[in-house]
C-alpha cells in the first residue's frame, strides 16, 4: 500500500485568497458558509466531483488556493444554478465557481488538454471574432485542441447533425465586427483593470 | 433745553414706511413739535455733507426704513450709526429684509440681466448696464454698485430696536416712539410691538375650529371666502399664527389672510419653520403622494413663507448662488 | 452645477479635500431609531463616523427650524429617524414629521440646496442594520455632493460688506 | 403585441428548429418579433468562464441596441441567452462599478443602456401577455392522448425566477395543457441536462441524458417538450450514444414551441420537425372547434 | 463660543467602560477638551461610572465644588440615565439638571479609527455641555396602576403566568383565541429530554385555571383594542359565538354523540387533520374550559356560516333541559380595565409548503413534525401506531432538521427546540415502529439540562444522524431498491460525499416563526417586533420580559423560540414583573411634558395634534393648555406651534439647539 501524506500546513495557504475572492461581485456572501452541504446535495455533478462544492467553499474560504483552482470541481460545475437558489445562506455558489474558473485560466492551472477550460477559451476567441458563435466550428476547434481522437468517435453525430441541417458551415457574425473589440479595448484600457 | 434731534431714512423700500410717518396725521405736528427732525431725505432737502458735519451720536434717534442692498445704502447705514445714540429698524425691511430680500432667491446677475435686458417691457438694443462710474466731459460720476446679497438692517450696522410691518401702522409707530422717548425706554434689541401671534387680535378668532385639519389649500381668488371665518379654516394659507401681532388683523379683517409682514414672535428663529411645521403637521394625508397633492396648493413656499423676512431666516439665501 | 462650481460655492473656511468628510447630524426618536443606533453599537455593526445624533422623544417633535439650524452651522446633511408608518410610539407623530418633510425638500430645493442633504427614514427599534445602511450611504452620497459649508458661504456673502463693518455676525 | 426579438446563436445552429417553429406559432397569435438588428452572442455561460464582467458586457450590447430600437422588451428563447441577459441587467442595476464598465464599454462603440429593457422568455410572454385563453382559442387540433414530460432545465427559473416558481415552474405544464395535451408527473423537470459537458465530459453528460430520457420513459412519456436549444440538442442528438452505454430509451424531445404549431395546425414543414434525429411520429387528429371553423374562413 | 452662563457650574464626567469606550476613545483627551468648555466646572475621566466609586465621585464633585449641572459621557442614556440621575440626586442636585452623552452605543463600539472617533466624542460632550446649561429643575410625575392583569394567549406560558398571578392573589383576565388553552403543549406526546407525558404535566394545570376564583377565563376570544397607558389601560375583547352558553354547558358531550352527522368526517384541527370530528365537538378531551362548540361552516343548522334552521337540531334534543345550545348566540364585545399587559401569544409552526423541494402536499408520507407528534400519541388519530397515510407502516424514516429555520429564504433564526424535539420524535417513532430513524441535521444544538446525553442515548439506540442538510424528498429512482420509496439526496459532509438514501416515511422538524398577525398583535400593545417578526424585549439580557411600553410584558415563544423550560420560567418573571408593579401601586414618569406660555395667541393648530387630546381650548383665558396628567412628552405640538409658545421639559428648543452648535461648531484650535 502507498501511503500519502495529507496534512495541511499553514504554508500551503495563500492567505488573503479567501479575503480577495470575497470582494468580487456576485462572491461577497461566501464568508456566511455554515457547510451545511446543501449545495453538494442538490448539485447533478457532485458525483463526480474531487471536492464537493461545500469542500470548495470551505478551501476557498481558508485559502487553499490550489487545492481550489487545481479541483476538477470547478470545470464540472454546468452552471445550473441549483446551489445558488437552495442555499441557506445565499451564497452565488455559481458566480464563485465562475470566478474560480476565471482565476484558474487566467493563472494557467487548469488540467491540461481539460476540455472545458479549452471550449471556454475557444468560445470567447471567437466572440471576440466573430460577434457571434458557430457551432460546428466551435466544436471542431474544440476536438483538434483537445481529443482529436474523440472527434472521429463522433463523426457519425456530426454527419446527422448535418443532414438535419443543424450544423453548417457558414460562420454567423456581426455587421459591426470591430464593436466587440473596440468594448473589450475599453474595458482593458479603463482604468487598468475592471472591478 | 434742545429739541431731540431725529432723522429719518430710506434705504431699499418702497416709500410705504414714509407714508406711515405722514399717516400719523395731526400727530405728526405734535411730533414736529417734540423732535427736532435733522434728516428727512423723502420731505425735505438735506445733504449727506449735512450729516457728515453732525457729531457723533448728535442724533438722538433714527428711524431708518428699507432693506440694504447697496454700497451707498451700506455708507448710509454705518453713518447714520456713528451719528445716532438710538437706531431703529423701521418696517418689515429693515427689520427683515422685506420684501427686497425675495431678491436672494436670484443672483444678481439673473436680476440685472432680467432687469435690463430680458423683461418684457424693456428696449435696451445696445443692452446698456448701470456703470459704477461714468466719466463725460471731464467729470467723474459714480454709482453706488448693488450688493449681491439684500440685508436687514441688524445684518449690517447694531440695532437698539424693531419696529416691524409692511408698514407699522401709526399707532404701534405712536407707541414706539412714546416708549422710546419715556423714561424707562425698553431693553435694547426688544422689537416694538405684542410678543403674541396675530390671532389673538383677530376678529375671526372666535368660532375657529378646534379640530383644524387642511384636505386642501386654497389661494383667496380661488374661493368665495367666508368673511367671518378663519381663513385657515377655510384653507387659506394664512400666517398668522406664525406673525406678531400689533397690527390689528387688517388683513383678515379685510378678507385677505396675514402673509407676516410683522415677523415672527421673539421665541422663534424662522418664521417660515415654524408656519411650514404647523400647516403641514395638520394636514389629513397619510400617505406621501397624498401629501404632496395637497402641497401643491402652495406652490411657492419660499415666497409664502418669507415673503418679508428671507434676509433673516436662518438660511437667509438661495445657498448655491456664488459670486454673481 | 460643475464640479469645479462646486469646489467654489465651498467657499473660505472649508478644510482641504483630502481632508473633508461630510457633516451629519441625525434627529432619532427615542423609542425605535434610537433604539436602533444602540443595537448597531451593540451589534458592533461599523459604520462611517461623521454622524452625530441628537434624541427626541418622536420625530414629531423635529421642529423644521431645527434641520435649518443644523445646515446653517455646518451640517452636511441632517438625517431623520423615526418609526415606521403605523408603529410611532405617539400614535402619529412620525406622519405629522413626514408632511413636514414633503414641504421642507421642496422648499429647500428652492433654496439650492439639494434634497438629498435632508432625508427621513423609518427605522424600527430590531433595525440596526438598517441604521449603519443609511447612514454609511447618506455619507457616500454627501461626499458625492461635496461640503455645503452654509458657515464658509455666509462668510463669502458678507466679504462684499465694506472693511469697516462692525461685528454684528457673531 | 410587439417585442425585439434576440435569437442568439444556437436558434441559427443547433437549434434552428426552435426559431423555425416559434416565429409562426408567435405571428399566429399576434406577436410581432422584431429580430434585433446586428445582435452579438449574448455572452452565455462559457463566456462567464473567462471574464465575467466582459460576458456582462456583451449582453449589454445587445440590450442597449433593443433600447435603441424603443422597444421595451426583448424576447430571448433560448435559456442561456435569456439568463445572461437577466444577469447583465442585474449586475448593472446591483453593482455600480460594473455598471461604470458597461458604460465605459458601450461609449466606446455608441451606445447606451439605460437599465430599462425587460428580457422575455417566450413562455412568459405566451402565459401573461397573451394568455392561456387567447392560446385554447387557437388550438384547431388539440393534442388529446399525448403524454408529455415538461422539461424546463435550469436557467430559465434559476436564478432569477420572475415569471415561474423554481423549484416547481408550471408554465409549460399549463401550456400543454390548454394544447390538449396529458402533461406527465416529472419530477425532474428543472434538473439539469448536462449542458455542455456532453462534449466535453461524455461520461458524466451521457449518464444525465440518460436519466432524463429514462425517467420520461418510466413515466409513460410520449414526448419531452423542451424550452431551450441546449437541452433539445443533448436530449435528441445523444440517443444512440445513450443507448450503447445504457440501453435503448427512446423518447423523442421537441420544442414546446412545435407542439403548439402542431395543435395550431400550422403546416409541420414550417416547424422544423424533421430536424430532429429522434423525430416525433405522433400527429393530432383535427376536431371541429369554433376555432377550426374560424381558421378555414379566415 | 457662548459667554459662560451665570451660575451654571457644570460637571464633565467620560466613562472608559473598561475598555469598551477607552479602546476606541482617548477618554483623557476628551475630558481635557471638556474642561477647557465654558461653564465647565470639573472634567473628569473614571474607569467605571456606574460603579460605587463613579458614582460617589460625581456626589462628592458636587458637594464639594458646588456643581450646579452635571454630563456623563458614557453608554446609552437608555441603560443608565437611571442610574446617573440618582447619582446626581443624592449628590443633592436636581436628577433633571444631568444630561448622559452616548459615546459607547453610537461612537466606540461602532468605528474603527480612534482618532475620528474621539473626535465625535468630544462633539458629543461638547453638545451634552451646551444642552444641560439649559436644564431646570424638574418633578417626576406619577401615576397609579390598577391591580388587574389582562394575560392574552392560553398556551403554557399563558397558563403560567395567570396561575402565578392568581395565587398572589391578583384579578387575571385570561383570553385564548382557541375554543381551549393548552396551546402547542397540548399537542405533544412527551416532553424532551425527560419524556413526561405531555398532557400529564399539563392538564392539571388547565384545570387549576379553571377553577381558580382570581381567574377570568376568555377562550374563543380576542383582544381587539387597547387604550390607555401603563397603569390604566382598557381593552376590548371579542367574544367568538360558540352557538353554546359556556355558563350552561356541563361537557357531558351527548349532543356530539346524537348529531345528525352518524360519523366525524370534517378535519380535525387538534390532529392536524389526521383525524376527523362532527361540527359540533370538543377540540379535544381535557379541553379547557369543557364546553363543546358548533362550527358554522359545516353544521347542517346553518348555510356558510349563516342560520337556516333547517337540520333537525337532535344536539338541541339532547341537551334537553339544560338548553346549552344557542343558535342565535352572537358575538360579544367587553371592555375591561387593567394596568398590566402580560403578551404570551406563542408561535406558529413555518408552513412546509414553502418548501416544495421537500415534497409535502407532493407525496402523502410526507409529515410535518406536529403530525408526527399527534401519529405518536396515545391520543391521537391511530392511538399512537404509526400507519402511514397510504396504510403502510414505515421501515425507514428520515427527520429533515431545519426546515424553515437557519435559512435566509425563509427564516434565518434557529428554532431552538427543533434538534430536540426531532430527536424525542426519532426516539418515539422507532419505539412505535421499530423503523430505521434518520437524522439529516446541520448541528446538533443540545445545550440544555440533560440534552446532550439525550443526544448520547439516541447514538445508543442505533438512530442515524447524517450531517447534512438535505437537497431534496423525490420518487425519483435511480436503483432497483429505490422503487417506490422516498429518496433522500444528501451531502454525508462528515464523509464528505453524497448519498441518496430510500426511506417510507418523511418528518419535516419545522421551525418556529411569530404568528402571521404577530404585527396587527403588535401594533394593538403598541410593542415592537425584532426583524425577524417575534415581539422585542426592553433588553435581550437585563429586561428580557419588558417591553418598550411600560406595563406591557411578553413571555414565551411570541418573543422568540424556545423550550418549555424557558417558557414557563419567562412566564413567572413576567407575572413577577406585573406584581412588582402593581404592589408598588404607582409608576414614576419621566417629566417630559409640555406647557403652554402665556403668550399663546389661541390660533388652536396644537390641539388636533395631540393623540392623547392632552391640548384643550380655555375659553377663559382665550389660550390652549395641556393636561399634564394625559401628556405624553412626545413634542409633536411643540415642534409645530407657529409662535414657539409651547416648551417641554427636556426637549426644550433653546436645549436642542444648543445640541446642535454644539455637535457642529468646530474645535477651538
Amino acid at each position: 500500500m502507498e501511503i500519502k501524506r495529507t496534512i495541511k500546513l499553514e504554508s500551503d495557504r495563500v492567505p488573503g485568497f479567501g479575503r480577495d475572492l470575497m470582494k468580487v461581485p456576485g462572491c461577497e456572501k461566501l464568508e456566511g458558509c455554515i457547510q451545511c452541504g446543501t449545495c453538494s446535495g442538490v448539485c447533478p455533478l457532485s458525483i463526480y466531483m474531487d471536492y464537493t462544492p461545500r469542500q470548495v467553499m470551505a478551501l476557498a474560504r481558508a485559502d487553499f488556493k490550489n487545492e481550489v483552482l487545481r479541483s476538477h470541481t470547478i470545470w464540472l460545475c454546468a452552471s445550473c444554478y441549483a446551489c445558488t437558489v437552495e442555499c441557506p445562506q445565499e451564497i452565488r455558489i455559481t458566480d464563485i465557481m465562475y470566478e474560480l474558473k476565471q482565476r484558474a485560466l487566467r493563472e494557467g492551472v487548469y488540467v491540461r488538454r481539460f476540455p472545458i477550460p479549452v471550449l471556454a477559451r475557444e468560445f470567447s476567441e471567437m466572440v471576440r471574432k466573430h460577434g457571434r458563435i458557430t457551432e460546428l466550428v466551435l466544436v471542431i476547434r474544440l476536438f483538434l485542441k483537445t481529443d482529436w481522437l474523440g472527434a472521429l468517435g463522433n463523426w457519425r453525430l456530426g454527419l446527422d447533425l448535418m443532414r438535419t441541417g443543424r450544423f453548417t458551415l457558414w460562420t454567423e457574425r456581426i455587421r459591426h465586427k470591430g464593436d466587440v473589440d473596440r468594448m473589450l479595448a475599453a474595458i482593458d484600457a479603463g482604468n487598468g483593470k475592471h472591478p | 433745553m434742545p429739541k431731540p434731534k431725529v432723522a429719518f431714512y430710506w434705504c431699499a423700500s418702497c416709500g410705504g414706511c414714509e407714508e406711515t410717518v405722514v399717516d400719523l396725521a395731526e400727530d405728526i405736528l405734535g411730533v414736529v413739535e417734540k423732535l427736532d427732525i435733522v434728516l428727512w431725505p423723502v420731505a425735505m432737502d438735506f445733504k449727506y455733507a449735512d450729516v457728515e458735519a453732525m457729531e457723533d451720536g448728535a442724533i438722538f434717534a433714527t428711524l431708518l426704513n428699507g432693506a440694504i442692498r447697496s454700497t451707498e445704502q451700506e455708507q448710509m447705514a454705518r453713518l447714520l450709526r456713528r451719528k445716532s445714540r438710538v437706531l431703529v429698524a423701521y418696517g418689515s425691511c429693515a427689520c427683515m429684509g422685506g420684501i427686497p430680500s425675495l431678491a436672494n432667491g436670484f443672483a444678481r446677475e439673473e436680476i440685472l440681466k432680467f432687469n435690463y435686458e430680458d423683461a418684457p417691457s424693456v428696449v435696451n438694443g445696445p443692452r446698456t448696464r448701470p456703470q459704477l462710474s461714468f466719466e463725460e466731459e471731464g467729470r467723474k460720476t459714480h454709482l453706488p454698485e448693488q450688493s449681491r446679497v439684500v440685508r436687514s438692517l441688524d445684518q449690517v450696522v447694531d440695532v437698539d430696536y424693531f419696529i416691524p410691518g409692511c408698514p407699522p401702522t401709526p399707532l404701534i409707530t405712536k407707541k414706539a416712539l412714546a416708549a422710546l422717548l419715556g423714561d424707562a425706554p425698553p431693553p435694547k434689541g426688544s422689537v416694538l410691538a405684542p410678543d403674541t401671534a396675530l390671532c389673538e387680535e383677530c376678529p375671526r378668532k372666535v368660532g375657529k375650529p378646534a379640530d383644524l385639519s387642511f384636505a386642501q389649500f386654497r389661494r383667496p381668488h380661488q374661493a368665495l371666502l367666508d368673511p367671518e371665518k378663519c381663513l385657515l379654516a377655510q384653507g387659506v394659507v394664512c400666517l398668522g399664527p406664525a406673525t406678531r401681532g400689533g397690527c390689528g388683523a387688517q388683513c383678515p379683517a379685510g378678507n385677505m389672510p396675514c402673509t407676516g409682514c410683522f415677523g415672527p414672535t421673539s421665541r422663534v428663529r424662522d418664521q417660515g419653520a415654524k408656519i411650514l411645521s404647523s400647516l403641514c403637521a395638520n394636514l389629513e394625508a397619510k400617505e406621501a403622494p397624498d401629501i404632496d397633492r395637497v402641497l401643491e396648493g402652495i406652490p411657492d413656499p419660499v415666497g409664502t413663507f418669507y415673503r418679508y423676512g428671507m434676509a433673516k431666516s436662518i438660511l437667509r439665501r438661495r445657498v448655491d448662488l456664488n459670486g454673481g | 452645477m460643475n464640479p469645479t462650481d462646486k469646489a467654489a460655492a465651498a467657499g473660505t473656511g472649508t478644510p482641504p479635500a483630502a481632508e473633508w468628510t461630510p457633516r451629519i447630524v441625525a434627529f432619532f426618536c427615542n423609542w425605535c431609531t434610537y433604539t436602533a443606533a444602540d443595537l448597531a453599537g451593540v451589534s458592533r455593526l461599523k459604520y462611517s463616523p461623521n454622524v452625530r445624533v441628537i434624541r427626541l422623544m418622536c420625530s414629531g417633535r423635529v421642529d423644521p427650524q431645527f434641520i435649518l439650524d443644523a445646515l446653517s452651522k455646518g451640517a452636511d446633511g441632517v438625517l431623520i429617524g423615526g418609526c415606521h408608518p403605523g408603529d410611532c410610539h405617539y400614535v402619529e407623530g412620525n406622519y405629522k414629521m413626514l408632511r413636514r418633510f414633503r414641504l421642507l425638500r421642496r422648499m429647500l430645493s428652492d433654496m439650492g440646496i439639494e434634497p438629498e442633504r435632508v432625508r427621513l427614514e423609518w427605522i424600527s427599534a430590531a433595525e440596526g442594520d438598517k441604521v449603519k445602511l443609511v447612514i454609511n450611504e447618506m455619507s457616500a452620497q454627501l461626499s458625492a455632493l461635496g461640503p455645503l459649508n452654509l458657515p464658509g458661504k455666509a462668510k463669502g456673502w458678507d466679504a462684499e460688506l465694506t472693511a469697516e463693518r462692525e461685528a454684528v455676525h457673531a | 403585441m410587439k417585442l425585439a426579438y434576440f435569437p442568439g446563436c444556437s436558434l441559427k445552429g443547433l437549434g434552428r428548429a426552435y426559431e423555425e417553429s416559434l416565429l409562426p406559432v408567435m405571428k399566429h397569435l399576434g406577436v410581432e418579433l422584431v429580430e434585433l438588428d446586428d445582435w452579438n452572442c449574448c455572452g452565455a455561460t462559457a463566456y462567464m468562464a473567462v471574464d465575467e464582467v466582459k460576458a456582462c458586457v456583451l449582453a449589454a450590447r445587445n440590450l442597449a441596441l433593443a433600447e435603441k430600437t424603443g422597444q421595451q422588451q426583448l424576447m430571448a428563447p433560448c435559456a442561456a441567452c435569456y439568463l445572461v441577459l437577466n444577469k447583465a441587467k442585474h449586475y448593472f442595476h446591483d453593482y455600480p462599478a460594473i455598471k461604470k464598465t458597461m458604460d465605459h464599454a458601450l461609449a466606446a462603440i455608441g451606445l447606451k443602456y439605460d437599465g430599462d429593457t425587460a428580457v422575455r422568455h417566450p413562455l412568459d410572454v405566451l402565459l401573461t401577455d397573451v394568455g392561456l385563453e387567447a392560446v385554447r382559442q387557437k388550438v384547431v387540433r388539440p393534442l388529446k392522448g399525448l403524454k408529455v414530460a415538461p422539461y424546463y432545465g435550469c436557467q430559465i427559473v434559476r436564478p432569477y425566477a420572475t415569471f415561474d416558481d423554481q423549484y416547481n415552474p408550471t408554465a409549460m405544464d399549463k401550456l400543454l395543457e390548454a394544447l390538449g395535451a396529458t402533461v406527465v408527473r416529472y419530477p425532474l423537470k428543472t434538473k439539469c441536462c448536462g449542458g455542455s459537458l456532453t462534449g466535453t465530459v461524455p461520461a458524466a453528460g451521457m449518464r444525465m441524458v440518460y436519466i432524463l430520457l429514462n425517467e420520461a420513459r418510466k413515466r409513460g412519456a410520449d414526448c419531452l417538450a423542451t424550452v431551450c436549444p441546449l437541452c433539445q440538442f443533448n436530449l435528441d442528438a445523444y440517443h444512440a450514444k445513450v443507448a450503447s452505454q445504457y440501453g435503448p430509451v427512446r423518447v423523442p424531445t421537441v420544442y414546446f414551441t412545435q407542439l403548439m404549431g402542431l395543435a395550431f395546425g400550422l403546416p409541420e414543414k414550417e416547424l422544423g420537425l424533421n430536424r430532429s434525429a429522434i423525430r416525433l411520429d405522433w400527429r393530432p387528429e383535427p376536431v371541429p372547434t369554433p376555432a377550426s371553423k374560424e381558421a378555414v374562413t379566415a | 463660543m457662548p459667554e459662560p452662563r451665570n451660575g451654571v457650574r457644570i460637571g464633565f464626567y467620560v466613562c472608559h467602560c473598561g475598555h469598551n469606550i477607552a479602546s476606541m476613545v482617548d477618554c483623557p483627551a476628551v475630558a481635557a477638551y471638556a474642561a477647557t468648555l465654558p461653564n465647565v466646572a470639573v472634567s473628569r475621566d473614571y474607569k467605571y461610572l456606574c460603579s460605587d466609586p463613579g458614582q460617589e465621585l460625581i456626589k462628592r464633585d458636587i458637594a464639594e465644588l458646588g456643581l450646579s449641572h452635571v454630563v456623563v459621557a458614557s453608554c446609552s442614556p437608555l441603560l443608565h440615565e437611571h442610574t446617573f440621575r440618582s447619582a446626581t440626586e443624592a449628590g443633592g442636585l436636581n436628577p433633571y439638571c444631568f444630561h448622559m452623552v452616548n459615546i459607547r452605543e453610537h461612537d466606540s463600539w461602532v468605528h474603527t479609527d480612534r482618532r475620528l472617533a474621539t473626535e465625535k466624542a468630544k462633539a458629543l460632550a461638547r453638545a451634552g455641555i451646551r444642552r444641560v446649561a439649559h436644564h431646570q429643575p424638574l418633578e417626576m410625575k406619577r401615576v397609579p396602576i390598577h391591580p388587574d392583569v389582562l394575560v392574552v394567549g392560553g398556551g403554557i406560558a399563558g397558563i403560567h403566568a395567570a396561575l402565578t398571578l392568581a395565587s398572589a392573589g391578583k384579578k387575571v383576565y385570561l383570553v385564548e383565541r382557541e375554543p381551549s388553552i393548552g396551546g402547542h403543549m397540548a399537542k405533544f406526546d412527551k416532553t424532551f429530554p425527560t419524556l413526561d407525558c405531555a398532557a400529564c404535566i399539563l392538564t392539571p394545570k388547565m384545570s387549576a385555571v379553571r377553577s381558580h376564583p382570581n381567574i377570568t377565563l376568555w377562550s374563543y376570544s380576542e383582544v381587539v383594542k387597547t387604550d390607555g397607558y401603563v397603569g390604566n389601560y382598557t381593552v376590548t375583547v371579542r367574544r367568538k359565538p360558540r352557538y353554546v352558553i359556556e355558563e350552561l354547558c356541563v361537557g357531558c358531550q351527548e349532543c356530539i354523540d346524537s348529531c345528525v352527522y352518524k360519523k366525524p368526517m370534517f378535519p380535525d384541527e387538534f390532529n392536524e387533520g389526521l383525524g376527523k370530528r362532527k361540527p359540533i365537538h370538543i377540540p379535544f378531551p381535557q379541553a379547557t374550559p369543557q364546553v363543546v362548540l358548533i362550527d358554522p361552516e359545516v353544521c347542517l343548522n346553518f348555510k356558510r356560516g349563516v342560520l337556516t334552521d333547517k337540520c333537525k337540531k337532535t344536539c338541541v334534543e339532547a341537551c334537553a333541559e339544560r338548553k346549552a345550545i344557542d343558535f342565535n348566540q352572537k358575538e360579544e364585545l367587553k371592555e375591561i380595565k387593567v394596568g398590566t399587559i402580560i403578551v404570551a401569544t406563542g408561535f406558529q409552526p413555518f408552513d412546509v409548503k414553502r418548501v416544495p423541494q421537500y415534497g409535502y402536499g407532493t407525496y402523502p408520507n410526507v409529515y410535518t413534525a406536529l403530525e408526527a407528534e399527534r401519529l405518536v400519541n396515545a391520543s391521537g388519530p391511530t392511538s399512537g401506531e404509526v400507519v402511514l397515510r397510504d396504510g403502510r407502516h414505515p421501515n425507514a424514516i428520515a427527520i429533515i432538521h431545519c426546515v424553515g429555520s437557519r435559512d435566509r429564504k425563509t427564516n434565518r433564526w434557529c428554532s431552538r427546540v427543533c434538534c430536540m424535539y426531532s430527536m424525542k420524535l426519532a426516539h418515539l417513532l422507532k419505539e412505535h415502529s421499530g423503523a430505521e430513524v434518520y437524522n439529516f441535521y446541520i448541528d446538533i444544538r443540545a445545550p440544555g439540562k440533560g440534552y446532550e446525553e439525550f443526544y448520547d442515548k439516541l447514538n445508543e439506540e442505533g438512530v442515524h444522524f447524517i450531517r447534512g442538510r438535505v437537497g431534496e424528498v423525490t420518487d425519483w429512482a435511480m436503483t432497483p431498491e429505490e422503487e417506490g420509496k422516498l429518496v433522500i439526496r444528501v451531502e454525508d459532509t462528515l464523509a464528505g460525499f453524497v448519498r441518496r438514501i430510500p426511506v417510507d416515511m418523511v418528518v419535516l422538524s419545522t421551525g418556529l416563526e411569530p404568528h402571521s398577525d404577530a404585527q396587527s398583535v403588535r401594533r394593538m400593545f403598541n410593542m415592537s417586533c425584532g426583524t425577524e417578526g417575534f415581539f422585542l424585549e426592553r433588553h435581550p439580557k437585563l429586561a428580557p420580559v419588558n417591553t418598550y411600553t411600560d406595563g406591557v410584558f411578553i413571555a414565551g415563544c411570541c418573543q422568540g423560540p424556545r423550550d418549555i423550560p424557558d417558557t414557563v420560567a419567562q412566564a413567572g418573571a413576567a407575572a413577577a414583573e406585573a406584581m412588582a408593579l402593581i404592589d408598588r401601586g404607582h409608576i414614576d414618569q419621566e417629566p417630559n411634558t409640555a406647557r403652554i406660555l402665556a403668550d399663546c395667541s389661541g390660533c388652536k393648530s396644537c390641539i388636533p395634534l395631540c393623540p392623547y387630546t392632552a391640548i384643550a381650548f380655555d375659553s377663559a383665558t382665550q389660550k390652549a393648555v395641556i393636561n399634564e396628567a394625559l401628556c405624553k412628552g412626545c413634542g409633536t405640538c411643540v415642534g409645530s406651534c407657529p409662535s414657539g409658545s409651547i416648551i417641554q421639559n427636556l426637549f426644550d428648543d433653546e436645549e436642542v439647539f444648543g445640541e446642535i452648535q454644539g455637535v457642529l461648531a468646530d474645535e477651538p484650535n
